[in-house]
């Protein structure tokens, strides 16, 4: 068994955990914290394909920016475990479970069936994920998404804006 | 086609013309010029038949084309008139009695107002140009316009006095039970023309008559006639549909004597004879119309014995009659038949002007207890009535017996029981219109005091056609004296040879002896006069007696019943499966089922907008069901 | 590719315009000119094939005589709802430019999702209609029904934005060619791979929620009935119709080849969609609720050109775009204008609005299908692309009734303009809200519209025949 | 190492994140649990890129690397979606100091 | 746009169109009615030159086609066959009677009705002259349209959900019908620019194996059922009658229930000969059960208005039934009978509004001994009455002749059942006319006066008409053989 393999166990095992602790624990900064745990594992993934921009940008990105941004939020609500509403209708909150687990249980099952999930995937090496070359891609290939992108921030700017300006 | 008989279309053209301009002119015309306009045009139309008469007597018969009344690919009828013998004779007989009747209106209806009597007349007429049309289509079609005209006249005229509800209904009663026997009619016109597609009455007896192609099946045949049968006794009031004409007496009496005695109730007779072949290609049919007319004649009969309304009582004797008519044609004595029609319609049509001229007098009075002694008060009425009595007996030498009796020694030829059945019949004729004439003219009078001073002769317009109708009464059969008598003394079966030459060598002949035919007259004339004489002495010290009949006279009082029998059998049963249709199929089934569609719209709608519960958990719940619903479809199906 | 850049630069310049413009009035004026500007460029291009801008997109995004037929009419139905509607954006609150500028961006967007060549675009394109919306469907700041619209939309809209990037995930692991490009996927032969399959459904998922298809439709009546009813009208008509185009490319692109596969899930999801959508709307009380239920159904009736997939289709469903917004756009412009928004808000307009109504009648008649509209002849197309692909003759069979079903409720309100009589609300107030005015240009332009919707009607090849056309 | 374990994993953390939508009532916590769904997309995707890098990298040396290209996008949407939904989020806070879902629910029916 | 030449068909269908949109822009009701009445009075001039110009061979002036969605392979094609004139003629010459009937009427904004039935007799002439599947579908919803507007504006009470059945229905029918004609033409052979045809000649020579046929037959004959009505699909027009004003009325069962008969025998016999083969005697059977169930139901209604519209339900049975029998001799009668139907209803109409008009009530119950009050409305009841049960002499009784002719021909069984329905028309008419007529009057009704003259006229003109064509049908069969024609070959 080798280290990479280990990680890899690991690396699973802490996403799928934190994971579940994400929907299961009470006080929503729990919560975030535990996503941002996550995030880190899913990084560590991208770090095992060496896919090293990509572990950067989403620590940076994610774990950095988007959650603390979540984690102001909530502590501008000052939303705590005791505040938090928790499900009350037990049948939603069983159904919700099996519909999850079975979805979950329906897409590994057909899974088996198919024959192409066999393939390798390369591990630490291949250096497709190096920030040179996507960055060369990225400005030469995927010039006009990125410059569309832009528009996104644009319409997403403005919307913020108007969303939260105080009417006067 | 320019023969002189193409003029004929003038005998029912006049008529027409009387009734437009009486129909349309009702609130202008004079009483007197509606009467001379109403009677002449009849007169007219008389004196061009008797014209048409000689010319056809002359061996000058004859089609005429009018116009085309339907021609299409698949049906040709013609406007066509046929002018032989025997429309010719029914012609006169329309026409001539028609007119004296006429000329009886004019004086008997002359209370009416003159609106009314203008309608009263142009109704007359009209009815006269769809009898004339009848009997001179020349073909069915035509002949079924006309067949539906006079119905429409009876009703018409039944309903005369339409704020009486009884008359109306009396008048719907006659309509729809014609209506019921035009049905037969009308289905037998389809058999006819699905299987030779045509109703022109040569071409139809050309092709049935023909032995080498076999056109027609027996079974064909034999429902073609049924069907018509069925047609005649709508029409002639025969078992089962008879019940109307009784009813029908509701209307003036003149009517009564011209529609219900005289012609429209022989139009199926002549519908018969007219289609002879036929019925002698279908001897079963035949049987059926001789049982049933003997049927009809014992049962109207029976029921005449007990009436006491005058009307009535010849009602029930026309009924009877009739029934002899069919007897005859059933048995084959075509000529017979059509002979006793025209007998008929001479004593019938004086019996009941008789009977008016009685009424007239009585101040409206019909029932006959009420009545007696009128004999001298009303001399002439009284003299033609009981001429008419004697001839209706079949007394000899007056005009009943003659008919009565060919028809009669027909029958015996076939099968004596009908024989004696008829003569019973003949017996119980002699008896209750003697039992009539006694309880009216003789004995002493059973009025009140004021129908007593009352009384009087009625006016020469009423009485001048009671003589000429008892002069034809008296020698109207002198046309058709049987061979045993005078050698070539039936001049009328020598006329009307040709209409049924076909059928007589058809069908089967059985002679009879000489000797016998003396014995069978002599049994039903006796037998007769003895009926006649017990009723007269039995009659003529008649006492009202208050209080019910008993036993088999109530039965008879009441008409077997037969009204109530069918209110109970028909009429009910069908009003009621009439409501549960439209109260419970209609409207809770059919609507209901539509109606239903609409609210299980609504309620779906109301229970499915549930799903929508506003719920953020619920309906990500929902299409997370619905993708799985999806992955399983795509994946394991 | 003029229509994408255009739109995004004017939407720039309205974002901006909101510092300079003095008047409230102001924006509204220069959007209509710059849309205007817009389509009139698109139309050159359709014309000459030739965009003014030579960008080279790397085949990324893909223009032919269809995507460009389609932008026209979405943007010349974006030009008559800001000529109708305008005065009520003015009046949904205080940010009137950015509100404008955010519906250049959607307009962005929707020429995007119309043109991608590539699941990336996809992705993009319909993000970037998508997120305005969220904005606007919340716009109404002080309405919690607005607040609430806008958090349902926005929760659902990512959750399906998750589900549609599982769905590209799975393609780009299927695809052996191990590339993004709709028309460069190796679908095997026979049996299509399973994880094509796994990725098949869940893209099929997620352009059935944008096109708020059953049961992927929850979010479309709250929302549409929270926001603020300008937008509902927008929403209803020009994103969904986009959402069309791009569901429509997607799957003839990609899946064309395959549909035999997958046509029984489609057929699934447009039985569903139109029997829910037309048996809730038939209960609905509010007309704006209605309205939004009748958009399902009348989804449901586009789906069927996903269904049949072929060039009848194709034509079909730019027409049924063109005759559904029209209408309903009208429809909306009208019922901004009243009072009460309930049906018996429309009792008596007949009397007191007779030109509202009449023109009103006509929009409902197009929604119907009834014959001289050009709903009628949308829907003809819709049943013959379906007749001909032959299969399933029930979902025909399916649609006609519920189509029946339709002309219940669409009628209701018919029958409550004219027949009915005025409730005591309506005769104190009127039938027509306070602040909102009916000037005669308003009248004019329904007129307008329901002329356009009876020409087309006529003449559906005016808009057909671009499908066709060979620069 | 197969790429079986990977698509596993993605399509755990995926179900794991729609759980916590379907149960959490929390607007915040539910917008979250969609965060982890990308993540699991993302996660997926980078997966798949490696995998196709290892069967076509030696015909196309880029081969593969769109699908980081577009984890990447993926990324950019994201944050522009947590920026808009939290301003809604915190506009919704504003007017009924609640962020539970289940008071979500004028609009019905 | 419409070609260069304006042919006798256009002037049918535009006249009408054009002139009712004027119609709602007029001021004044006066000149509102007199408009109205002047199109349609010309409109009939131009149908009865259509009628006068049928023997001439130049067909160019009768029939006209233009490309219209050239490659959809539809065309604005109408065109003037036998059975296209008659019934073009019977609309032509309703609607002057029904106007000036109705001349006293007033209606609330009168224009609006007045616009409103010019276009549904524009919609009507078009269902009846189009030889396109598609403009025969646009013209057979358009004439709806009008009417369901002019049902629920002006009727009784209980009119709006009425209309709303109605319409519900008849939509239903016609979208089946629309998915019939959508199937049909796309197994239509190609033309010049499509790939397919709406033309009638494309329709007519269509290939349909039969079990296309069996199913094809129903979708189209259930749309038509439900327009005639026959039972079982008849429940909304006796309400419908019942509620909405006497014009619209006549317009509905003396014009529009042709629509469903032309269509079977314009398209569904030609179009399907196999499945008409196979279903005729469940349709026949089906269509005699709605005779006699009609006719029993007719003997307990109350209301003259119920009681006309299901007597008509009964003659329309026959008429389907006598269609099915595809025997030349009943597919003649239809021809006329069509007509007459369409004469003697709207004569009954009038006749029931004259009554209600003077008296407020409609009910049998209430009526009584009008005859001495008002002696010509009388005459001309009994003579419209007469006509209605088929007596000899009146227009209906030739064609019910041949109908029953023909209906004996193809089972003599069939006819015999039918026949019963003759028998209780017999009885329900004349109860009605005896206790609307005859008998004492009563309170009510000895207020009631004589007609008007234009009434008189009206109706004098109605009485002629029924026994011209009585007693001369010939030019009926004349106009009409070759459509008979047509059909019959292709059931040789």
């Amino acid at each position: 068994m080798s280290i990479i393999e280990i990680l890899f166990w690991f690396l699973s095992l802490l996403a799928l955990g934190s994971a579940t602790m994400v929907v299961a624990s009470k006080s929503p900064v729990y919560c975030i914290l535990y996503l941002i745990l996550t995030f880190f594992a899913i990084s560590g993934h991208y770090i095992l394909l060496n896919a090293q921009f990509l572990a950067i940008v989403n620590i940076i990105v994610y774990a950095g920016a988007i959650m603390v941004l979540f984690l102001f939020v909530v502590m501008l609500m000052n939303l705590n475990a005791d505040s938090e509403p928790h499900q009350k209708n037990k049948w939603l909150l069983y159904m919700g479970g099996i519909a999850g687990g079975s979805l979950l249980l329906v897409i590994v099952a057909a899974l088996k069936q198919g024959a192409e999930t066999g393939q390798l995937v390369q591990m630490n090496s291949g250096n497709i994920g190096l920030i040179k070359n996507l960055g060369m891609i990225l400005f030469t290939d995927y010039v006009f998404p990125f410059e569309i992108s832009s528009v996104l921030f644009l319409s997403a700017m403005v919307g913020a804006v108007v969303i939260s300006k105080r009417e006067v | 086609m320019n023969n002189t008989l193409q003029i004929v279309w003038l005998i029912p053209f006049l008529p027409l013309v009387g009734f437009l301009i009486n129909g349309l002119g009702r609130n202008n015309l004079s009483k007197t010029l509606t009467g001379i306009i109403g009677s002449g045009v009849i007169l007219a139309s008389f004196l061009i038949s008797v014209f048409v008469f000689f010319s056809v007597k002359s061996g000058n018969t004859h089609v005429a084309h009018y116009f085309d009344f339907i021609n299409t690919p698949s049906l040709k009828v013609g406007f066509d008139f046929q002018t032989d013998q025997l429309s010719t004779l029914f012609l006169l007989i329309i026409t001539g009695v028609g007119f004296l009747i006429h000329l009886y209106s004019t004086s008997y209806m002359h209370e009416e107002k003159p609106k009314d009597f203008a309608k009263y007349f142009s109704f007359l007429n009209l009815f006269i140009f769809s009898m004339l049309v009848l009997v001179m289509g020349g073909n069915y079609i035509i002949m079924f316009i006309g067949w539906e005209g006079v119905g429409l006249c009876s009703y018409l005229l039944i309903g005369y006095w339409f704020k009486n509800n009884d008359y109306n209904n009396a008048a719907k009663k006659a309509f729809i039970m014609n209506r019921v026997g035009d049905l037969g009619f009308l289905l037998a016109v389809f058999w006819l023309l699905s299987k030779l597609g045509t109703t022109d009455y040569h071409q139809v007896f050309a092709l049935v008559s023909d032995p080498q192609k076999k056109v027609l099946s027996l079974f064909d045949i034999t429902g073609i006639t049924l069907l018509l049968f069925v047609g005649a006794t709508g029409k002639s009031a025969q078992i089962p549909l008879y019940t109307w004409l009784p009813d029908a007496m509701a209307g003036p009496t003149p009517v009564s004597a011209l529609i219900h005695a005289a012609t429209m109730v022989t139009a199926g007779i002549y519908m018969i004879a007219r289609s002879n072949i036929l019925f002698t290609m279908a001897p079963a049919t035949q049987s059926v119309v001789a049982i049933v007319g003997l049927a009809t004649a014992i049962l109207a009969a029976t029921i005449a014995l007990k009436q006491h309304d005058i009307k009535k009582v010849l009602a029930y004797s026309t009924v009877s009659q009739l029934g002899y008519m069919f007897l005859g044609l059933g048995v084959g004595a075509y000529t017979g038949a059509v002979f006793h029609v025209m007998t008929h319609a001479f004593f019938k049509a004086l019996l009941f002007l008789g009977a008016g001229s009685v009424i007239h007098s009585m101040g409206g009075e019909q029932d006959i207890r009420n009545m007696g002694g009128l004999k001298k008060y009303m001399s002439i009425t009284h003299l033609t009535f009981l001429l008419g009595c004697l001839a209706i007996a079949g007394m000899p030498p007056f005009s009943g017996f003659f008919s009565k009796d060919e028809i009669l020694a027909a029958t015996f030829a076939k099968n004596p029981v009908w024989w004696g059945i008829g003569v019973l019949g003949a017996l119980m004729t002699a008896f209750y219109m003697f039992r009539l004439y006694a309880m009216t003219f003789l004995g002493k009078f059973r009025g009140t005091r004021d129908q007593e001073h009352h009384l009087h002769e009625s006016p020469a317009a009423i009485t001048f056609p009671l003589i000429i109708l008892a002069i034809l009464a008296v020698t109207g059969g002198w046309i058709g004296i049987p061979e045993l008598f005078m050698h070539g003394g039936h001049r009328l079966e020598a006329f009307l040879e040709p209409i049924f030459a076909q059928s007589k060598e058809m069908a089967v002949k059985h002679e009879i002896s000489n000797a016998s035919e003396y014995l069978l007259m002599g049994i039903s004339v006796l037998g007769a006069l003895v009926a006649l004489l017990y009723a007269w002495n039995k009659y003529s010290r008649y006492q009202k007696i208050e209080g019910e009949e008993t036993g088999i006279g109530k039965v008879l009082a009441h008409k077997w019943y037969i009204d109530e029998l069918y209110d109970s059998v028909i009429v009910k049963p069908l009003q009621l499966v009439a409501a549960f249709l439209s109260n419970v199929i209609e409207k809770n089934v059919i609507d209901g089922f539509v109606n239903g569609v609409g609210k299980a719209v609504n309620y779906g709608s109301r229970q499915i907008r549930l799903l929508q519960s506003g719920q953020v958990g619920t309906y990500v719940l929902l299409m997370v069901f619905g993708i799985l619903i999806l992955f399983i479809i795509q994946l394991f199906l | 590719m003029n229509a994408i850049i255009l739109t995004a630069a004017w939407g720039i310049i309205m974002m901006f315009g909101g510092v300079f413009f003095k008047t409230k009035a102001r924006p509204k004026y220069w959007a209509v000119a710059g849309l205007f500007l817009i389509f009139i460029a698109n139309f050159l291009e359709l014309r000459s094939g030739e965009p003014f801008f030579a960008i080279d997109v790397k085949h990324m995004l893909s223009f032919n005589s269809f995507n460009l037929t389609f932008i026209s009419v979405a943007l010349g139905c974006t030009l008559l709802f800001f000529l109708l509607s305008g005065r009520d954006i003015e009046r949904v609150g205080a940010n009137v430019s950015e509100y404008f500028a955010l519906i250049f961006f959607v307009l962005c967007g929707v020429c995007l999702a119309a043109t991608f060549n590539t699941l990336l675009i996809l992705f993009l394109g319909i993000e970037i209609m998508s997120i305005p919306l969220y904005v606007l469907t919340g716009s109404d700041k002080r309405n919690l029904k607005s607040n609430e619209a806008s958090l349902k939309y926005f929760l659902m809209g990512v959750f399906s934005t998750g589900i549609m990037l599982m769905g590209i995930a799975f393609i780009y692991g299927g695809n052996s060619e191990g590339s993004f490009f709709i028309n460069n996927i190796n679908l095997g032969e026979g049996r299509m791979p399973v994880m094509i399959a796994i990725g098949l459904v869940f893209l099929m998922i997620a352009m059935s929620f944008k096109v708020s298809a059953a049961p992927f439709h929850f979010w479309t009546p709250d929302v549409y009935d929270g926001s603020p009813t300008v937008f509902t009208s927008f929403m209803a008509t020009i994103v969904k119709i986009a959402g069309f185009i791009a569901f429509i490319r997607l799957f003839e692109n990609s899946f064309g080849k395959i549909q035999n596969q997958w046509q029984m899930l489609i057929a699934i999801i447009t039985a569903a969609t139109l029997f829910i959508g037309n048996l809730t709307a038939v209960f609905q009380q509010s007309v704006k609720r209605m309205l939004a239920y009748s958009s399902i159904a009348q989804a449901g009736f586009m789906l069927l050109a996903i269904f049949a997939l072929n060039d009848t289709a194709k034509e079909g469903l730019i027409l049924y775009a063109a005759a559904y917004s029209l209408a309903t756009i009208g429809l909306f412009a009208i019922l901004i204008k009243l009072y009460d928004y309930t049906i018996d808000g429309f009792n008596g307009l007949g009397k007191q609005q007779p030109v509202l109504a009449v023109t009103a009648t006509i929009f409902l008649l197009s929604l119907t299908g009834i014959p001289l509209t050009a709903g009628f002849q949308s829907k003809l197309f819709m049943l013959m692309a379906a007749l001909r692909d032959g299969h399933q003759h029930w979902l025909v069979l399916f649609a006609v009734l519920c189509a029946a079903i339709s002309a219940y409720y669409y009628f209701k309100i018919i029958q409550a303009m004219f027949f009915k009589e005025e409730g005591q609300n309506i005769r104190d107030h009127g039938s027509i809200a306070a602040g909102a005015d009916i000037s005669p240009a308003f009248k004019l332009l329904l007129i307008i519209t329901a002329i356009l919707i009876i020409v087309l009607g006529l003449f559906p090849t005016l808009i057909t025949d671009w499908l066709h056309y060979i620069p | 190492m197969p790429v079986y374990y990977y698509i596993f994993l993605a399509v755990a953390l995926f179900s794991i994140g729609v759980i916590g939508v379907l149960i959490r009532r929390n607007a915040i916590i539910i917008f979250m649990c969609v965060e982890l769904m990308l993540n699991a997309a993302n996660l997926l995707l980078v997966a798949f890129s490696k995998m196709h890098h290892q069967a076509l990298g030696s015909i196309n040396p880029v081969s593969g690397s769109d699908a980081q290209i577009f984890v990447f996008f993926i990324m950019v949407v994201a944050a522009a979606e947590v920026s808009v939904g939290l301003a809604i989020i915190i506009m919704l806070y504003r007017n009924t100091h609640s962020v539970d879902v289940n008071f979500l629910n004028r609009l019905k029916n | 746009m419409l070609g260069n030449d304006i042919t006798i068909p256009h002037l049918l269908i535009f006249f009408p169109l054009v002139a009712g949109l004027i119609t709602f822009f007029l001021k004044k009701e006066a000149w509102v009615k007199a408009w109205s009445l002047l199109t349609a009075i010309i409109t009939l001039f131009v149908s009865l030159a259509s009628i006068y110009y049928r023997n001439n061979l130049e067909l160019s002036g009768l029939t006209f086609n233009y490309e219209w969605l050239k490659y959809m392979g539809a065309s604005f094609a109408v065109s003037l066959d036998g059975m296209a004139r008659l019934l073009t003629f019977l609309t032509a010459f309703s609607f002057p009677v029904i106007f000036i009937a109705t001349y006293r009427n007033s209606y609330k904004n009168s224009k609006v009705f007045y616009g409103l039935m010019l276009l549904s007799q524009a919609g009507l002439m078009g269902v009846f002259l189009s030889s396109d599947a598609l403009l025969f579908y646009f013209f057979w919803e358009l004439a709806l349209i009008p009417v369901y507007f002019l049902c629920s504006r002006w009727g009784g009470e209980r009119r709006i959900p009425a209309t709303f059945k109605f319409f519900i229905y008849t939509f239903t029918g016609s979208l089946l019908m629309l998915i019939g004609i959508i199937y049909v033409y796309l197994h239509t052979g190609a033309t010049q620019f499509s790939d397919h045809s709406f033309s009638l000649q494309a329709f007519h020579s269509v290939l349909l194996i039969p079990s296309q046929q069996d199913w094809l037959f129903w979708l189209f004959f259930i749309a038509f059922a439900v327009k005639m009505p026959i039972f079982p699909f008849h429940t909304w027009q006796p309400d419908i009658y019942e509620q909405s004003s006497a014009a619209v009325t006549m317009v509905l069962s003396g014009v529009m229930v042709k629509m469903g008969l032309f269509g079977i025998i314009r398209w569904l016999l030609p179009m399907f000969p196999v499945a008409v083969g196979k279903f005729d005697n469940v349709i026949i059977w089906l269509s005699v059960t709605g005779m006699i169930y009609a006719s029993l139901i007719a003997l307990k209604q109350d209301d003259l208005k119920r009681l006309v519209a299901y007597s008509s339900i009964a003659h329309i049975g026959l008429m389907c039934a006598a269609i099915f029998t595809t025997r030349q001799m009943a597919l003649e009668g239809v021809m006329i009978q069509m007509f007459s139907h369409g004469i003697n209803i709207i004569g009954m109409w009038i006749v029931i509004e004259l009554i209600e008009k003077q008296l407020g009530t409609r009910k049998i119950s209430e009526l009584r001994g009008l005859a001495h009050k008002a002696p010509v409305l009388t005459i001309m009841l009994v003579v419209i009455a007469l006509a209605n049960i088929a007596l000899p002499l009146t227009n209906a009784f030739i064609g019910e002749f041949m109908m029953f002719g023909g209906l004996f021909k193809f089972n003599m069984w069939c006819a015999a059942v039918a026949g019963v329905s003759i028998i209780l028309a017999a009885v329900y008419t004349l109860n009605m006319v005896q206790k609307v007529f005859y008998g004492e009057a009563n309170a009510l009704t000895a207020t009631a006066r004589e007609i008007s003259l234009n009434e008189k006229i009206i109706l004098s003109v109605i009485v002629m008409t029924i026994f011209m064509s009585g007693i001369y049908p010939q030019p009926f069969f004349e106009l009409t053989k070759d459509t008979v024609a047509a059909i019959i070959t292709k059931f040789k």
